[in-house]
């Protein structure tokens, strides 16, 4: 994704190019396709958070999903996809209800989900078992697709990917010499914390473990400011990540806040208010919300930004789709569909390896730029 | 009991657990005074629980969302007088005058859902003279609804409000090489002056009389000519208002903290509060949350993990009932045995 | 089974010795003490030596003696405040004695705890009925025959023979119990309904029940009218000829000079008198400080 | 004039009907006793004036004016003081504020202070102890306190459910000449004693309560009198 | 407090005063749905009884197949894995109830030896610990034992706290055993233990007969495991033990006095109320197959909590009942997910607003043969309510 160089200062002091448009891919498949399908009573379903704590997450990536089906059978009078929601509540105990009873309806040929990696792991043995094949558009676990599955597929890149990016990125790009680690207790913060640790080395000044809904985060940000680090990079959601920067601007905190795909989000911008100022973040997805049309096309469904991951749910939906209008109508074909395919989305081109991992997952970078998330551009593959 | 634990599962790495007395050393200050800043909130926020306990002995689980309520309460006032993400340009007068209006909205919004609470579940319950226990599930179903009520898309959703800046910290002075910043000094005054005052009004005031006689007696408290309903629809009251403070304070302190579900944990620290500083005892609660947030502070500095803060606070609140099973400043209400 | 063993170890439950099946108790008059108490009828049975209790600067007891021999009805009276509920506390382990100590067949029960006392013989009611309202009359009784019961928890879990073999005697013994203090038929009415005369009753059955080698009651005939106070009267006589040692305070002379073969009074803490009931009646300084001029002293 | 009066009242417990149909009425001035075996309805009856518990059918009046569905603290303001049964001390309350809260639904504190030295004066072991938690008090001391708070409220009449219960005999001497002689001071005083002969000396009328009934109803002295009264109330002998 | 004589009023406790307001009206608390139901239970013969549990029982392993609209959960959740969770539900309320119910102690921390025992299972079966490895079936009866050590071990010290201070400490342990599970690397925090291990044995198409998409064979053990742990749980109610704890529950001191070692039997009861309380987690644990820190929250302990009070304070059967509401009402309405914790807690208030003794009033025997003292009674009218309830057969 090219795009044209603008320049303006980011937080930090330093200056960081900003891309402000990024247009979309020419040959990206979309939902609408040709708008010759026909098929009948099939459904695609979204399992995963609609309420919990991380209900927001979920609600992004389904009204991407449901704006992919709308967008289809709007085009498609011949084939009328139904879209049906299942709530986990993104936990993985509560998950096997509704992924069974998920998997028992015959007309779900395809899934998107689940979001989170807990309960991506706790229930993708179901889906193997019934050959349901689903598009985890945000579960970023490595480990999650060395279970051997067949059926499971990440629309993203993974952490142990996302992480060197991202150290890369901290160092060289915002030539910062001492970096402050600090990780939610989320295993997607474990994970990406340690692929960025060790990729970072020296330039780790110190590190630190903060949970899942904490709002104070005073401890910790006496410790950074006695560190004096240039960037503090945050391994985690932004639920965390906006109070954390904006208590640790309000202590007089200089540097630049870099944070991931989980941080990536306007929430980020709105709850960290004008501290976010100082945020960059690192993103296996590229910014929906410069695809001009999608964006378009997404407020005016919802009437708000699209969200993270918004994107990767269209996409994954998208995927299914085309397979759908390709006459792919049973669970079996279409989980060979999804195998063997090689296209261009929105966001990347999706074509996966026997394990379900994507093969060229890129890691894009991101700033805040007068109060909107500004596309830096790609910073690793 | 954590020994155990920690045993029974880790042999070989122990590396989860640290004793960085070093970094304590170097943060001791700062950490003191950020755990009485969010020490102060707590104890206001306990000081609803303590009182409705005291009259009720019911441990009010939906005082979280009372005080959740005053927050979407202070929040929206702030956005709708212009606060937004940035500072605000106006000037410090101005100000003073919105955070007095934004405080006393979120006050208002606090109290009154404390009141409507008792009306519609406690009271009920009373007229029924409902075991205690079905008054604790009334209160932790009305904390599921508030919660859940607010989490409808139209009315609050499922994200955080957007954060309102309504002055950025500057330093007033620096003690020990840690600066303490004006916001600092602005929530523990604010909070100390609504504590002494609601002390002495529970003390000398006549209604405050009533208050401690219907908690320790509600019959015959009735045959002295307290009127038992006035009096618990007081204490919620009460409980609401200084909820509803201590929301604008935890506003200023994390703007981005109003969310539906926002108040649960908060309010179990608080209790813990209550209960640490003597339940049914006004300066207790602010002991109570005062000590809760500086010990937190320190255990977390000390242990490297968040997550030790409540950990640390709990075993402390374990410690001290052993020593004092009523709490610090708690007395026994006399019941002497036989 | 025999006291020693009884007291000499603490008394932990599942510790005493079996009930041989031949003891079951008798059916109908099975209100009887079943203790061997090795003392003589007439011995000292309890001994309250120098007997101390401050609370704060306030001295409820002060260095009080007096001993209490079996098979007695033992009064002991004097003035509201006097000490007499902190003397029955101390006995029965619910306040430490600053000083002194008190003895039963020569055991110390200080250091023990309340329940142990309980097993070791010292049984009491309270001034304010306290009765576990929720149960039945039965059950009340019968959680006082548990103190002499041995079921474990895993017993009990796989209802053990031994355990049928004590709910089933239990229930024999409770009725007989409250059958003695005339309340059976009340046996399945929840003790929170009963009258407030029958509660009285059911206390002292409970006691009964733990099969105290002392029975001290504390103002059992309050609220009762001069009526209910005669029956109650006999009751407590009865009490004494099954075999039990009585302890009473009481305000009401009458009951008193009734039924108790000897009275210690107390006042301010300190012990005025004690003597036979004529002796205390006419004795000026009880006459002084507790009872007034007797003539007025109607009822 | 009549001061209190009590109409067909009749008192439920869930199903239990506790009290039948009740009617009487007490004077301004007077000494009324209520005597009755355990169980009768006495507590029962008094708790229902004080408002305590509601009547289920029937009427109470206070002078004149209806006060069946009056609440409980508003009957006090009116000058309906009770003492009941069991004391109801504040446990957590020292004796001086438990005697305070006997002010509390006075509306003039004028007089007051005098309340309290009389108080005193009647309990002295009260001013000793000024500072003792009322839960810690023993159950005569209690009782004391329990009166004497009932006297701070400088009632128009005094409930006493059962006054002497606990008290040693010199004090249960002592409290019936205080009840003669604060009714003396103009305070009229409804009683209910177990010690029936004290309680049938010193009342102007009484009435006898059985199983939630009146069955009888006089003179003090007549009742004193009555052999049946005698038997089952005074004790033979 | 201390000093009430006062005639039948409901004898004031050490508890608080305010139980004896509450119960002013002792029909009231009498009164409940089933007393008619009652009575007439009461009149049968002991056979007699037990050949009518047989009808409840045969229809709760049926209930799988009773999958229609109204009731069912389905589209928004699986129906027999509705059911499981509903039993694991009802059978940590049993647990529970002893504390709460019988003994009378406030437990707020539940859902820690729900952990322990989730862990157990998880730690001892699944390939991601490093630990050795049992046949799940066995993480039974251990996780029994663990969390009942868990049980002393946190009793012991605090259980001579009274009342409600015990109520936070308990709350506080369960945080502690949370975040422990957070902290400390080998528990694996939110990571957590995939593949959890499951009772042996493959359907025909190959997929385990204890799949965790298969919710009968899984529901059917729970509810037998349910029903032994009723009938031992029976057992106990019905001996010196449920005595002991009801007294203890009813007036701490006087218990004492009456010679009930009230600390001993306050322990037991948390010991016996944990190990339920791990049992229930192993079940759960194996069925989802994956144990992480999520699920072991404050919120989740407080449900606990309702499940027993909502069915009846001192009440097996109303345990179940409570337990089985509080897991089915949340997972009933799945399909309109933003409501259902909103119609949750408004059905927790009306409920207890309407029927403030829980479902099925609390009416425990805490005799074996109360039935023999009927002979003693020239019976002016036969034994009353108070003997034997629904549940009473249990033994
Ligand atoms: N816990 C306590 N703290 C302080 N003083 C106490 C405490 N318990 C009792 N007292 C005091 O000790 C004295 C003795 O009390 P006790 O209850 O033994 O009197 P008593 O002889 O039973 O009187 P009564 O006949 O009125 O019951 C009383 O003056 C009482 O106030
Ligand atoms: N809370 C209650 N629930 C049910 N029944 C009750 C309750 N309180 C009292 N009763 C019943 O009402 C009747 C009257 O009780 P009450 O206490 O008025 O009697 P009393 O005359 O005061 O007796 P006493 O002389 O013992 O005080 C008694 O039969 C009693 O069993
Ligand atoms: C929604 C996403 C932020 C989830 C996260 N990537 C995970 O693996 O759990
Ligand atoms: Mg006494
Ligand atoms: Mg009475």
């Amino acid at each position: 994704a090219g795009g044209t160089p603008t320049s303006t200062s980011g937080g930090g002091g330093l200056n960081v190019p900003t891309v402000t448009s990024v247009d979309t891919p020419k040959d990206a498949v979309l939902p609408a396709g040709d708008g010759k399908a026909t098929c009948s009573n099939l459904t695609i379903g979204y399992i995963g958070a609609e309420t919990g704590p991380n209900a927001q997450l979920g609600i992004n990536i389904f009204n991407g999903v449901q704006l992919a089906i709308d967008q289809h059978n709007k085009a498609n009078p011949g084939c009328q996809v139904a879209f049906k929601k299942f709530d986990t509540e993104g936990d993985p105990n509560k998950a096997t209800g509704p992924v069974t009873q998920a998997v028992s309806e015959a007309d779900i040929v395809g899934v998107v989900g689940l979001p989170f990696s807990g309960e991506s792991k706790a229930t993708g043995n179901i889906f193997e078992q019934q050959g349901l094949v689903h598009i985890t558009p945000s579960a970023t676990n490595p480990d999650l697709t060395k279970n051997g599955w067949s059926t499971f597929f990440r629309g993203l890149g993974n952490d142990s990917q996302q992480g060197p990016a991202a150290a890369k990125f901290v160092t060289d790009t915002l030539k910062a010499k001492k970096v402050y680690l600090v990780q939610d207790d989320s295993d997607y913060g474990i994970g990406l914390a340690n692929a960025t640790s060790t990729a970072l080395g020296s330039a780790k000044v110190g590190g630190d473990k903060v949970t899942t809904g904490q709002k104070d985060f005073s401890a910790v940000i006496s410790k950074i400011m006695n560190a004096k680090p240039d960037a503090v990079y945050y391994a985690g959601y932004y639920a965390e990540a906006a109070p954390f920067d904006q208590q640790l601007v309000a202590k007089g905190y200089t540097g630049s806040f870099v944070g991931p795909d989980g941080v990536k989000d306007d929430q980020f911008i709105k709850l960290a208010g004008d501290a976010s100022k100082n945020a960059y973040f690192t993103c296996p997805c590229i910014p929906g919300e410069l695809l001009t049309t999608f964006e378009g096309q997404y407020k005016a469904a919802w009437n708000a930004e699209p969200g993270t991951y918004s994107i990767e749910g269209y996409d994954a939906a998208t995927v299914l789709l085309s397979g759908i209008d390709a006459g792919k109508t049973s669970r079996a074909d279409l989980k060979g569909w999804v195998k063997n395919y090689d296209k261009d989305g929105l966001s990347k081109h999706y074509k996966w390896d026997s394990t379900g991992e994507l093969q060229a997952p890129a890691v894009y970078g991101y700033k805040v730029d007068s109060g909107k998330i500004a596309y830096i551009g790609p910073i690793g593959q | 009991m954590l020994e155990l634990v920690a045993l029974s599962v880790v042999h070989a790495d122990s590396s989860w657990i640290n004793f960085d007395v070093n970094a304590l050393f170097q943060n001791f200050w700062s950490a003191t005074f950020d755990g009485l800043t969010f020490g102060a909130v707590y104890g206001l926020i306990a000081v609803g629980y303590t009182l409705v306990y005291g009259v009720l002995t019911l441990i009010n689980f939906a005082h979280s969302e009372v005080f959740i309520v005053g927050a979407y309460g202070v929040v929206i006032t702030l956005t709708s007088l212009g606060f937004g993400p940035s500072a605000p340009t106006i000037g410090p007068a101005a100000i003073i005058m919105d955070l007095l209006l934004a405080l006393v909205v979120g006050m208002l919004a606090s109290a009154a859902t404390a009141f409507i609470v008792e009306r519609v579940a406690y009271r009920p319950l009373r007229r029924r003279n409902a075991p205690r226990l079905a008054f604790l599930i009334t209160a932790i179903g009305v904390s599921f609804a508030i919660q859940y009520l607010i989490f409808l898309p139209f009315i609050g959703g499922a994200n955080a409000q957007p954060a309102v800046t309504m002055f950025i910290p500057t330093p007033i002075f620096d003690v020990f090489g840690t600066i303490i910043n004006n916001q600092q000094i602005i929530i523990v005054l604010a909070a100390i002056i609504l504590m002494v005052g609601t002390d002495m009004f529970i003390r000398r005031s006549r209604t405050g009389r009533g208050i401690r006689a219907v908690a320790q007696d509600p019959d015959t408290a009735t045959l002295m000519g307290v009127s038992k309903e006035r009096t618990i629809m007081i204490t919620f009251i009460i409980g609401g208002l200084l909820a509803g403070a201590a929301a604008l304070f935890y506003v200023m302190l994390v703007p981005s903290g109003v969310i539906y579900n926002g108040g649960f944990i908060l309010g179990v620290k608080a209790f813990a509060a209550a209960v640490l500083g003597g339940i049914g005892n006004v300066r207790g609660a602010l002991l109570g949350g005062i000590l809760l947030g500086v010990v937190g502070n320190y255990g977390q500095i000390l242990l490297g993990d968040a997550q030790w803060a409540d950990v640390v606070a709990f075993v402390i609140l374990v410690l001290v009932l052993l020593v004092r099973p009523t709490g610090i400043l708690g007395t026994t209400l006399g019941r002497s045995k036989a | 089974m025999t006291d020693q063993n009884e007291n000499l170890e603490p008394v932990v439950d599942g510790a005493e010795p079996d009930i041989a099946a031949g003891e079951v108790p008798p059916l109908v008059e099975g209100a009887e003490s079943e203790r061997e108490i090795e003392v003589e009828v007439g011995e000292k049975l309890v001994e309250v030596k120098g007997l101390t209790i401050r609370f704060g600067g306030l001295t409820a007891l002060d260095n009080v003696t007096f001993d209490i021999k079996r098979g007695e009805i033992l009064g002991l009276i004097g003035p509201n405040g006097a000490g007499k509920t902190t003397c029955f506390n101390a006995m029965t382990g619910v306040y430490r004695p600053t000083s002194g100590d008190v003895l039963l067949e020569g055991q110390s029960v200080k250091g023990r705890k309340q329940h142990q006392i309980t097993r070791m013989g010292l049984a009491r009611t309270f001034q304010n009925i306290r009765l576990f309202g929720e149960m039945t009359a039965l059950e009340n009784v019968v959680v006082g025959l548990d103190a002499r019961h041995r079921t474990s928890v895993p017993g009990a879990l796989v209802r053990s023979p031994r355990h049928i073999r004590e709910e089933k005697s239990s229930v024999d013994r409770a009725m007989s119990l409250l059958e003695f203090v005339g309340i059976a038929q009340h046996a399945q009415k929840r003790s929170r309904d009963l009258s407030y005369g029958s509660q009285r009753r059911l206390e002292i059955a409970r006691a009964l029940a733990t099969d105290p080698k002392l029975l001290c009651l504390d103002e059992p005939a309050a609220g009762f009218n001069p009526a209910e106070k005669e029956e109650l009267m006999a009751l407590i006589r009865a009490i004494r000829d099954e075999g039990y040692t009585v302890l009473l305070i009481e305000h009401d002379m009458k009951l008193v000079m009734g039924v108790t073969d000897r009275i210690v009074v107390l006042e301010f803490g300190r012990k005025l008198a004690d003597d036979v009931p004529t002796a205390i009646r006419n004795d000026p300084r009880v006459i002084a400080a507790y009872l007034g001029e007797p003539e007025d002293d109607a009822a | 004039m009549t001061l209190l009066e009590l109409k067909d009242v009749a008192v439920h417990y869930g199903r239990i009907k506790a009290i039948h149909d009740i009617s009487f009425s007490v004077e301004e001035g007077e000494i009324v006793s209520l005597i009755g075996a355990n169980g009768a309805g006495k507590t029962t009856t008094m708790r229902t004036i004080s408002g305590l518990l509601n009547p289920s059918s029937g009427s109470i009046l206070f002078e004149g004016q209806d006060i069946t569905k009056m609440k409980a603290h508003l009957r006090v303001m009116l000058g309906i003081s009770q003492a009941p049964e069991g004391r109801g001390i504040f446990p957590g309350m020292t004796v001086l504020e438990n005697l305070d809260m006997g002010t509390f639904g006075l509306k003039n504190k004028s007089g007051v202070a005098e309340s309290y030295e009389r108080v005193f004066s009647l309990f002295p072991r009260l001013d000793e102890r000024k500072k003792q938690l009322g839960g810690t008090m023993s159950g005569g001391e209690q009782q004391m306190l329990a009166i004497g708070r009932a006297l701070m409220s400088q009632p128009r009449v005094l409930l006493l459910d059962e006054p002497s219960m606990g008290l040693a005999p010199q004090f249960i001497r002592q409290i019936f000449k205080i009840i003669t002689e604060i009714n003396a001071q103009g305070t009229t005083v409804l009683l209910v004693e177990q010690n029936a002969n004290q309680a049938l000396a010193r009342a102007h009328r009484a009435f006898v309560l059985e199983t939630g009934a009146i069955t009888r109803t006089g003179t003090g002295r007549e009742l004193l009198a009555d052999p049946a009264v005698k038997e089952a109330y005074l004790g033979v002998g | 407090m201390s000093t009430s004589s006062d005639g039948p009023r409901p004898l004031p406790t050490a508890e608080s005063t305010r139980e004896a307001i509450e119960t002013e009206s002792v029909v009231t608390v009498r009164r409940g749905p089933f007393r008619g139901i009652r009575e007439r239970w009461n009149e049968l013969s002991r056979p007699a009884q037990w050949a009518w549990m047989l009808i409840p029982v045969a229809i709760a392993y049926a209930m799988p197949f009773i999958n229609f609209f109204p009731l069912s959960t389905s589209p928004g959740n699986d129906w027999p894995l509705t059911l499981f969770a509903m039993a694991v539900y009802a059978l940590v309320a049993v647990g529970l109830n002893v504390v709460v119910g019988y003994a009378g102690l406030l437990d707020l921390g539940y859902v820690a030896f729900f952990a322990v025992g989730s862990y157990t299972a998880a730690m001892f079966t699944s390939p991601d610990s490093p630990y050795l490895k049992i046949p799940y079936l066995w993480t039974l009866p251990l996780a029994m034992v663990i969390a009942m050590i868990f049980g002393v071990v946190l009793g012991v010290p605090t259980l001579r706290l009274r009342g409600d201070y015990l109520a936070i400490v308990t709350l506080g342990f369960g945080e502690i055993v949370r975040i422990l599970a957070t902290i400390i690397p080998a528990m694996k925090g939110q990571v957590g233990f995939q593949n959890v291990g499951r009772p042996p044995g493959d359907g025909p198409n190959g997929i385990p007969i204890f799949a965790n998409s298969n919710g009968t064979p899984w529901y059917w053990l729970t509810v037998t495991i349910l029903i032994i742990i009723l009938l031992l749980v029976g057992n106990l109610e019905r001996s010196r033990v449920g005595r002991a704890w009801i007294a203890i529950r009813e007036d701490e001191d006087a218990a004492e006095t009456m010679g009930v070692p009230t600390f001993k039997y306050k322990v037991w009861a948390f010991a016996i109320g944990a190990s339920v309380g791990g049992l229930s987690g192993a079940l759960f644990a194996g069925q989802v197959g994956f144990v992480n820190n999520q699920k072991f929250d404050v919120q989740t302990s407080i449900l606990f909590l309702a499940a027993v009070v909502l069915g009846g304070t001192g009440n097996k059967v109303g345990a179940i009942l409570g337990g089985a509401i509080v897991a089915y009402i949340p997972l009933r309405f799945t399909a309109i997910a933003d409501y259902k914790y909103l119609i949750f807690g408004v059905a927790l208030v009306i409920l207890m607003i309407y029927r403030s003794q829980g479902l099925v009033p609390a009416k425990m025997r805490l005799m074996a043969y109360s039935r023999k003292a009927v002979e003693w009674i020239a019976p002016p009218k036969p034994p009353k309510a108070d003997t034997a309830a629904p549940e009473g057969s249990a033994s």
